[in-house]
């Protein structure tokens, strides 16, 4: 964590641009947490860039006072990647939806994670395409109808943990939109960490998908439907009344009625090597089970931008810096 | 070891002079028929010829040995005056299997000399490439000088004393054959024994055994009464200067390099492989100590993104393809276009359309890469005319995109791309520099920035994250000009569409205007990319021949050179050679209203120059 | 619930007759002016006037109320005659705030009625629409009848006995409005009270509230003296049938089901959502009761290759996008071409380049359609002209594919896909069938499949998997005419280039020739796609101001139709009027070195019918 | 597995095609297997279809007599939906590369699997691009020295059974070329799984990555570097001298000399809806463990094309089916 006491305020983060997200949009409170983060951790406007691709979430750049790329739909990780294995030195945040990263762009989504290039994708998911007017997107649960699926989508969905943590990734977490302060720590942790960091934010679209996330949000359920994650600490839920316990290679939920110590769960540990854990806490759904937010995992694996720049100065070390004229005289030549 | 010249003594045969040979190798993928040529072209290049050559490969990783499917050429035209093409008739053919010989005989010259490797053609090999009867005793070989040479068995007894086995020795008989060949043009074999020393440097029996194979090849030549002389090829008279053989991509890499050295930029390449492009990559991958970046992406998408986000950082990006790779990128393209940053898209292309001839060469994509985006979307083209030229062209491409903050095309083709030619080595310092400025930091007071304000080139600023006071955001949607800010304004959108195009029309001010060689009335034949040697040599011979007839190639297809409206009015026709079904001539009819005459051809081959020399001849009434 | 008569009492009020009007009803987003809008028109259509329409919607799904990115708009003309449009000028413009005030003002002619909803211009409203003066108190509405209604406060009133919340009494205000209006032209409000019945069945409070707003807003067009008469507008004298009205999307998606049904096939749509394409997804969803599948893909690319797929198994299989969605295709577009299945896509074009303007019309995909892929790759292009002709574009696209093998383009664009216009029903036996022929079985003892033999329009057969004895490969590469199989030889290349684009050129035997509306000498309008309206009244208009002026507006893009060289060769000027910067006037020179003049617009908007007639004017120098 | 009697041998599916792969290529044992499986399944030629990227392993499709697609590099999957949501009655299978199914068509691979589209998967995976040349592909190692990284890769690769996995496969396998049995054995349960079967075979490419997967195939190694899965059974391998246990949530080896019974050793179960374990054993690499071999996965769950189709009928159940006539003349109509 910065050390700097911040310089600026969140609202230097906000640029002059109108907000054209329909009122009451979970968006607002990533936006705002966001532009909080930043400028706790004492960031600079001129060195934080934001690339987006296509959906209503991925017009967050246009508000956000720094540099900033709306892109084309589903492809802002392949920017991303180019700007940061060239200047390694930038602050970059991709900021994409459940239908830019998971449908078009599952695949650069896949390879970014793997290659671990150091920025954060915050992925808004409100399970539909909200700017095209809601059809249903990959995390669209089976049977969700709407207009492209009137008698209800057959498609089994996409779990963004599970598949960024197959794809090897070294961070990953999930937050909720209206969990202010969660979010903003989910955000700052994203942010120091070195490599890729996944974030998914669980986003409300009051127009399209009204209440999609409810059961984690309501004051009333949040407490038995979600796990806050603690590295080092049991999965311990519902004001401290229940626990996740490992059976097997399963998890399953245990009443903390004094008949189980805290020792017999499971204990959460987000820095382990192997990602089976991480794993096993991204297949812990609802309503069978608390969903686990917070930081599932945050290993250190070497980043793809830090290695592609070695290279670079390895190669001038062993060959020493290129030269035209050497090169061009390289080979056979001869002269008439 | 003794010196070359007493292991390859001259010959004592007479030499009969010639101003210009070529030669084609042919034999199994496996008979390192490519390491030959190669070597034949380098050495005529070192004596001071003028080369030019055309590898021609089996589309096929390893297609089954012996069969016509995996039949490996190379052909190399080498010349005492200046030439532009690797020849049309094949003057000297060398094969080594009857797949060889049936595949490539039909370009032979009549009366042209045809060796083959008389150990090539047992039954089974004669089976292998689907024959019944033996191409050597059937008419398939008469008019020509037909040599036979038991090569695999003379090789096999050459190098005996290095104690290897059959089967190394077998790999042996390329290097029997390229003496032969040596001798037969009196070559100069010491570039070759030092590039088997080197080569084998390792393995010393091997090395010795190449050696051994040469001699015996050379000696062989001296030796039989096939040959009766051999022949001479004096040295051409070129520019004088330092020389180099280059082929076309490596040239292209070459040129990029020197582009982003020349501009204070390092480069970054994103890109994915594909057939013929993928050797810009390879190239560009070896000299990361020039600050060299390159990105094998996850497809052709991510690869133009990838540039793209370069490009938003300051870097000198490119992203590299053929056809299919390029009509991926069309989406990407069309972001770079409106967010106008500068980089560059390289299009190698090859036989299409769909997946097409992948290992063959086409002029096909030319209106893909002027149309294939949505919208009104105009980007200036720019094509490499042979092997050498694409050095010039990625600098000229790069300057031309920072100059007018555009994204910038450059059309190559699968001949130039393998093709080799000598390079005229220039001189570091002559290189002009490629001027790039960066706005610079703005405290709060200062005016507020202008991402899309217009310098009177019509570029915006290339404003670099990092820069403070510079923050701002850019994006696919249309945008008002001068603050960039989304606009959905219709005379803004307007101004804008207008705007992007007059950019475009604005780069004929900054590029050569076309040059007209041989006649300015009659006949004007009119070529793009790789035609143009075939082209040139076309014209020259038709002048010679007395027709009314000039020529003039494209450089820059997007926009035209300011002076070819007026050139093409001088003359009474227009002959538009192209390896497609018209689609300059589509351009120029629309442009200038001309009724161009296509001369097309669609056979994944380049043009003959004769086929070209006909169709002067029969539009100039000859 | 007493009758309509009873209730909505027609006018006391004398009735001026006009032969067409044009209305446009404006407010923001939430304030229901699509809904209001759709009522007018069914009204009118049902009433037998002909109609047009034109929606315009805001940018964002709910931009921010009251501002003036958040106005939606609903033009419609209404007419005694036939039209081609939804009107130029307004004359009647209706407008529920300040933002929706200052964006349309400019579109109200000289003298046109201004109906203002008073309530809503409070200082808060102003703000929001970023004016510091009310534009109802400055020269903004200077020239208009303005006509000031307290349309929130009567509503309120209105609804009252309902007893619903303020809230949700505003929601009516548009029945409000909508009863003015249709007191103003003397509409049947029958069949508003029944979509009113039916859509808040539910809701019997509501209903009543929306109907008691309805009333008011009648009543006080007969009570206030702010209009002294009302307008009638008499029936039009349509073709006798039954009629419906239309939108472009939803015509489209039925003609698709249609020529399903005619073929004898099932219908298989592979589609990534994209505005404003999506719609076509939207409805054949509904129609799973044809037989219809449809399958939201991962992306474009997805789309359309499952759609292949499809083809390949033997249904009739379409894929849908705007432009950015058909850059990405095309690479599959290619390989179905030298796959040469039938299948259509269908480009709603929106504007561009890139992202561009999502929610706007615009012409400008025509040279990406024709040329966005690699390699010489024709298809046949076909468009539609208006809302109704989409239904008759979607079978003939369909007839084509099937009868020449072929994939074919269909572009609509943005206007034509939400617009909406009166379409003839027609009857279902006149539809002609469309024959299609699978090869039947065959067993080893028959002849060898060929699946590239060629019947007489050069279509191959359409075997499908499942079928004994035709087992058989397809694939990108380039294939032996006949038998299909992969061949590098390059005669076969040349032979395969060509008859791919002499199929199509054959196309032109099975499509109409263009018809000459008007002189046939003096100026021709030359149109295609969604500006036939627009051109078809210009030319009307230039006619009766007694121009020497024609229209021809085209279907087929790719081939042109057999005679129009003939016709283009009889007139004296060409006006190609589009919306682009010139994409069919570049076809047209390239192919009939014809000096054709552009006519350009890149606003987003339709073309002004006297945009048209001023160019008109211009060139036949009137 | 199918109780009529073979009709066709394995020779009726060879084409009439040159196969062009190069002399002692992996994909060969590949083709063979192929045939024969499908003539002992009783498959009919005219019945069965395969659908291939761009690669040397995507020409496959040309040396079957079979119906066949070469389509588009990384697009097979997409090509196969379309086609058997239309023709479920078809035996449908993609083969592809490890570069056409996990680098450019990385996308559509985990939506075919997600959805569950009843066909088979083989992915040949060679670990370099062949047909191109030798350019490293994405399960190259980190390190790989190859003409596109000639001072060695940098992106970590991906495993392709973790990513189906996490793409909710419900059947996922691994075989070896040269193992022929085995091979066989794994095609057939690909074959017999309704639903996508995704099938990974290691495949030696001898002219551009020799060797890679040497210590799976070679006599000396394979019994200690591989571990055969098989339904119910503990995980034994080393000739019954070694097994892999659980140990937490991480597997370890241990030597079976006898302190260890075989009832603590990891017992290996196909068919468990929670892909935990399928996932566990796709983390086991060589050389820190023996790598799994056979089926991984194999459960049941709806089918994409079954359901599209039902949907049809459903809907032709409740309005009956089609009528232009009457929808042409729904909502509001006039006479004029
Ligand atoms: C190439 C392309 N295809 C399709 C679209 C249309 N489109 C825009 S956003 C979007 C999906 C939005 O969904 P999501 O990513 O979940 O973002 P949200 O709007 O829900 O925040 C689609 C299909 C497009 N702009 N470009
Ligand atoms: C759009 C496109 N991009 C790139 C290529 C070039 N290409 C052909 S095959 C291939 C990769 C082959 O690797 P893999 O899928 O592993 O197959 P293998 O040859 O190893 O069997 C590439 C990059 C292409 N044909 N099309
Ligand atoms: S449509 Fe949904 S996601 Fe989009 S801005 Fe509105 S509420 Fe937010
Ligand atoms: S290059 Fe490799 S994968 Fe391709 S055919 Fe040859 S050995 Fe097989
Ligand atoms: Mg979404
Ligand atoms: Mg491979």
């Amino acid at each position: 964590m910065s050390t700097e006491l911040p310089v600026l305020s969140a609202k230097d983060f906000a640029s002059d641009q109108d907000i054209r997200w329909c009122p009451g949009c979970g968006d607002y409170s990533i936006l705002a947490q966001m532009k909080t983060v930043l400028a706790s951790l004492g960031k600079k406007q001129e060195e934080t860039v934001f690339i987006s691709g296509i959906g209503c979430s991925s017009r967050f750049p246009y508000y956000m006072n720094t540099y900033g790329l709306h892109s084309i739909h589903g492809r802002a990780p392949a920017f991303a990647t180019g700007l940061k294995s060239t200047r390694p030195e930038l602050d970059v945040w991709v900021i994409t939806g459940d239908g830019d990263a998971l449908s078009i762009g599952g695949n650069h989504f896949i390879h970014l994670i793997r290659r671990n290039v150091d920025l954060n994708i915050i992925l808004f998911n409100n399970s539909i395409y909200g700017l095209t007017k809601g059809q249903y997107s990959p995390t669209s649960k089976v049977g969700k109808v709407t207009k492209s699926t009137p008698m209800g989508s057959i498609d089994q969905p996409l779990n963004p943990l599970s598949v960024a943590i197959a794809a090897e990734a070294s961070f990953v977490a999930r937050s909720v939109d209206t969990n202010i302060k969660h979010l903003r720590a989910t955000l700052q942790r994203a942010s120091e960490h070195r490599g890729t960091s996944f974030v998914e934010v669980y986003q409300n679209c009051n127009i399209f998908n009204d209440g999609v996330w409810d059961y984690a949000k309501a004051k009333a359920t949040k407490d038995e439907t979600t796990v806050e994650l603690q590295h080092g600490k049991p999965l311990i839920y519902a004001g401290g009344t229940k626990g996740i316990r490992l059976n097997g290679f399963s998890p399953e939920t245990v009443d903390l009625d004094g008949n189980i110590a805290q020792d017999d769960l499971l204990f959460h540990d987000e820095k382990i090597e192997s990602s089976q854990l991480a794993f096993l806490l991204s297949r812990m759904r609802h309503p069978e089970f608390p969903e686990p937010i917070g930081v599932f995992r945050a290993v250190d694996r070497p980043t793809y931008d830090s290695q592609i720049n070695a290279q670079v100065e390895q190669a001038v070390e062993k060959k020493s810096k290129g030269d035209l004229k050497t090169l061009f005289n390289s080979g056979d030549t001869w002269t008439v | 070891m003794s010196s070359p010249a007493e292991l390859f003594p001259p010959t004592k045969k007479p030499a009969e002079a010639l101003s210009g040979v070529t030669v084609r190798l042919a034999g199994d993928s496996g008979d390192g028929m490519q390491l030959l040529g190669t070597q034949l072209t380098n050495t005529s290049a070192l004596s001071g010829n003028d080369v030019a050559t055309f590898p021609d490969f089996p589309a096929e990783i390893r297609a089954p040995r012996g069969t016509r499917a995996g039949v490996s050429g190379f052909q190399v035209q080498f010349s005492a005056e200046e030439i532009f093409t690797p020849g049309d008739g094949v003057d000297t053919l060398i094969c080594m299997n009857p797949a060889a010989l049936v595949t490539n005989i039909g370009d032979l010259r009549r009366g042209g000399i045809l060796i083959v490797n008389s150990d090539g053609f047992s039954d089974k090999d004669l089976k292998l490439a689907k024959l019944d009867v033996n191409p050597l005793d059937d008419d398939t070989v008469e008019g020509y000088r037909l040599i036979k040479v038991p090569m695999t068995t003379m090789t096999r007894d050459s190098v005996e004393p290095t104690g290897l086995s059959v089967k190394f020795a077998d790999r042996c008989k390329n290097f029997f054959a390229m003496g032969l060949v040596f001798w037969l043009y009196g070559r100069d074999v010491e570039p070759t024994l030092r590039f088997i020393e080197n080569k084998f440097s390792s393995k010393p029996d091997v090395a010795e055994a190449n050696r051994l194979a040469l001699k015996a090849g050379w000696n062989y030549g001296e030796t039989t009464e096939n040959f009766a002389s051999t022949f001479s090829v004096p040295a051409a008279e070129l520019e004088p200067g330092v020389y180099k053989n280059v082929m076309g991509n490596q040239a292209l890499a070459w040129g990029l390099i020197a582009a982003a050295e020349l501009s204070g930029k390092e480069l970054f390449l994103g890109s994915y492989p594909i057939t013929p492009a993928s050797d810009i990559l390879h190239e560009l991958a070896k000299h990361k100590n020039f600050g060299v970046r390159t990105f094998q992406a996850e497809d052709e998408i991510a690869a133009v993104c990838s540039a793209i986000g370069a490009a938003l950082g300051g870097s000198m990006a490119i992203t590299t393809s053929s056809g299919p790779g390029i009509a991926l990128k069309g989406e990407g393209i069309g972001l770079g276009l409106i967010l106008e940053l500068p980089f560059i898209i390289i299009d190698v292309q090859r036989g299409g359309p769909s997946t097409g001839l992948p290992t063959k060469t086409e002029q096909s994509d030319l209106l893909m890469v002027m149309h294939g985006r949505n919208g009104d979307s105009p980007l200036p083209v720019i094509a490499a005319q042979s092997p050498a030229d694409c050095f010039d062209v990625a600098v000229e491409a790069w300057r031309i995109a920072t100059k007018y903050m555009t994204p910038v095309f450059i059309l190559s083709d699968g001949y130039i791309a393998n093709g080799s030619e000598p390079w005229k080595i220039p001189e570091v310092e002559s290189l002009g520099k490629i001027e790039i400025n960066h706005p610079g930091a703005r405290s709060p007071d200062d005016e507020p920035f202008m991402p899309y304000a217009r310098d009177k080139n019509l570029a915006r600023p290339w404003a670099l994250p990092g820069t403070p006071g510079l923050m701002h955001r850019v994006g696919g949607l249309e945008k008002q000009d001068g603050t960039g800010n989304v606009s959905y304004d219709p005379d803004n959108h307007q101004h804008m569409v207008d705007t992007r195009a007059k950019k475009v029309e604005r780069v004929a001010e900054s590029i050569a205007d076309v040059e007209v060689f041989g006649k300015s009335k009659g006949t004007l034949v009119l070529s793009w990319g790789g035609t143009y040697g075939a082209c040139r040599t076309a014209v020259k011979t038709a002048l010679e021949a007395g027709v009314e007839v000039g020529h003039v190639h494209l450089r820059w297809i997007n926009p035209f050179p300011a002076n070819l409206e007026k050139v093409l009015g001088q003359y009474d026709n227009v002959v538009i050679p192209e390896l497609n079904t018209g689609q300059l001539r589509l351009l120029i009819k629309d442009k200038f209203l001309v009724n161009a005459i296509g001369l097309n051809k669609v056979k994944g081959k380049p043009f003959h120059v004769s086929e070209i020399v006909d169709k002067i001849k029969e539009v100039a009434g000859k």
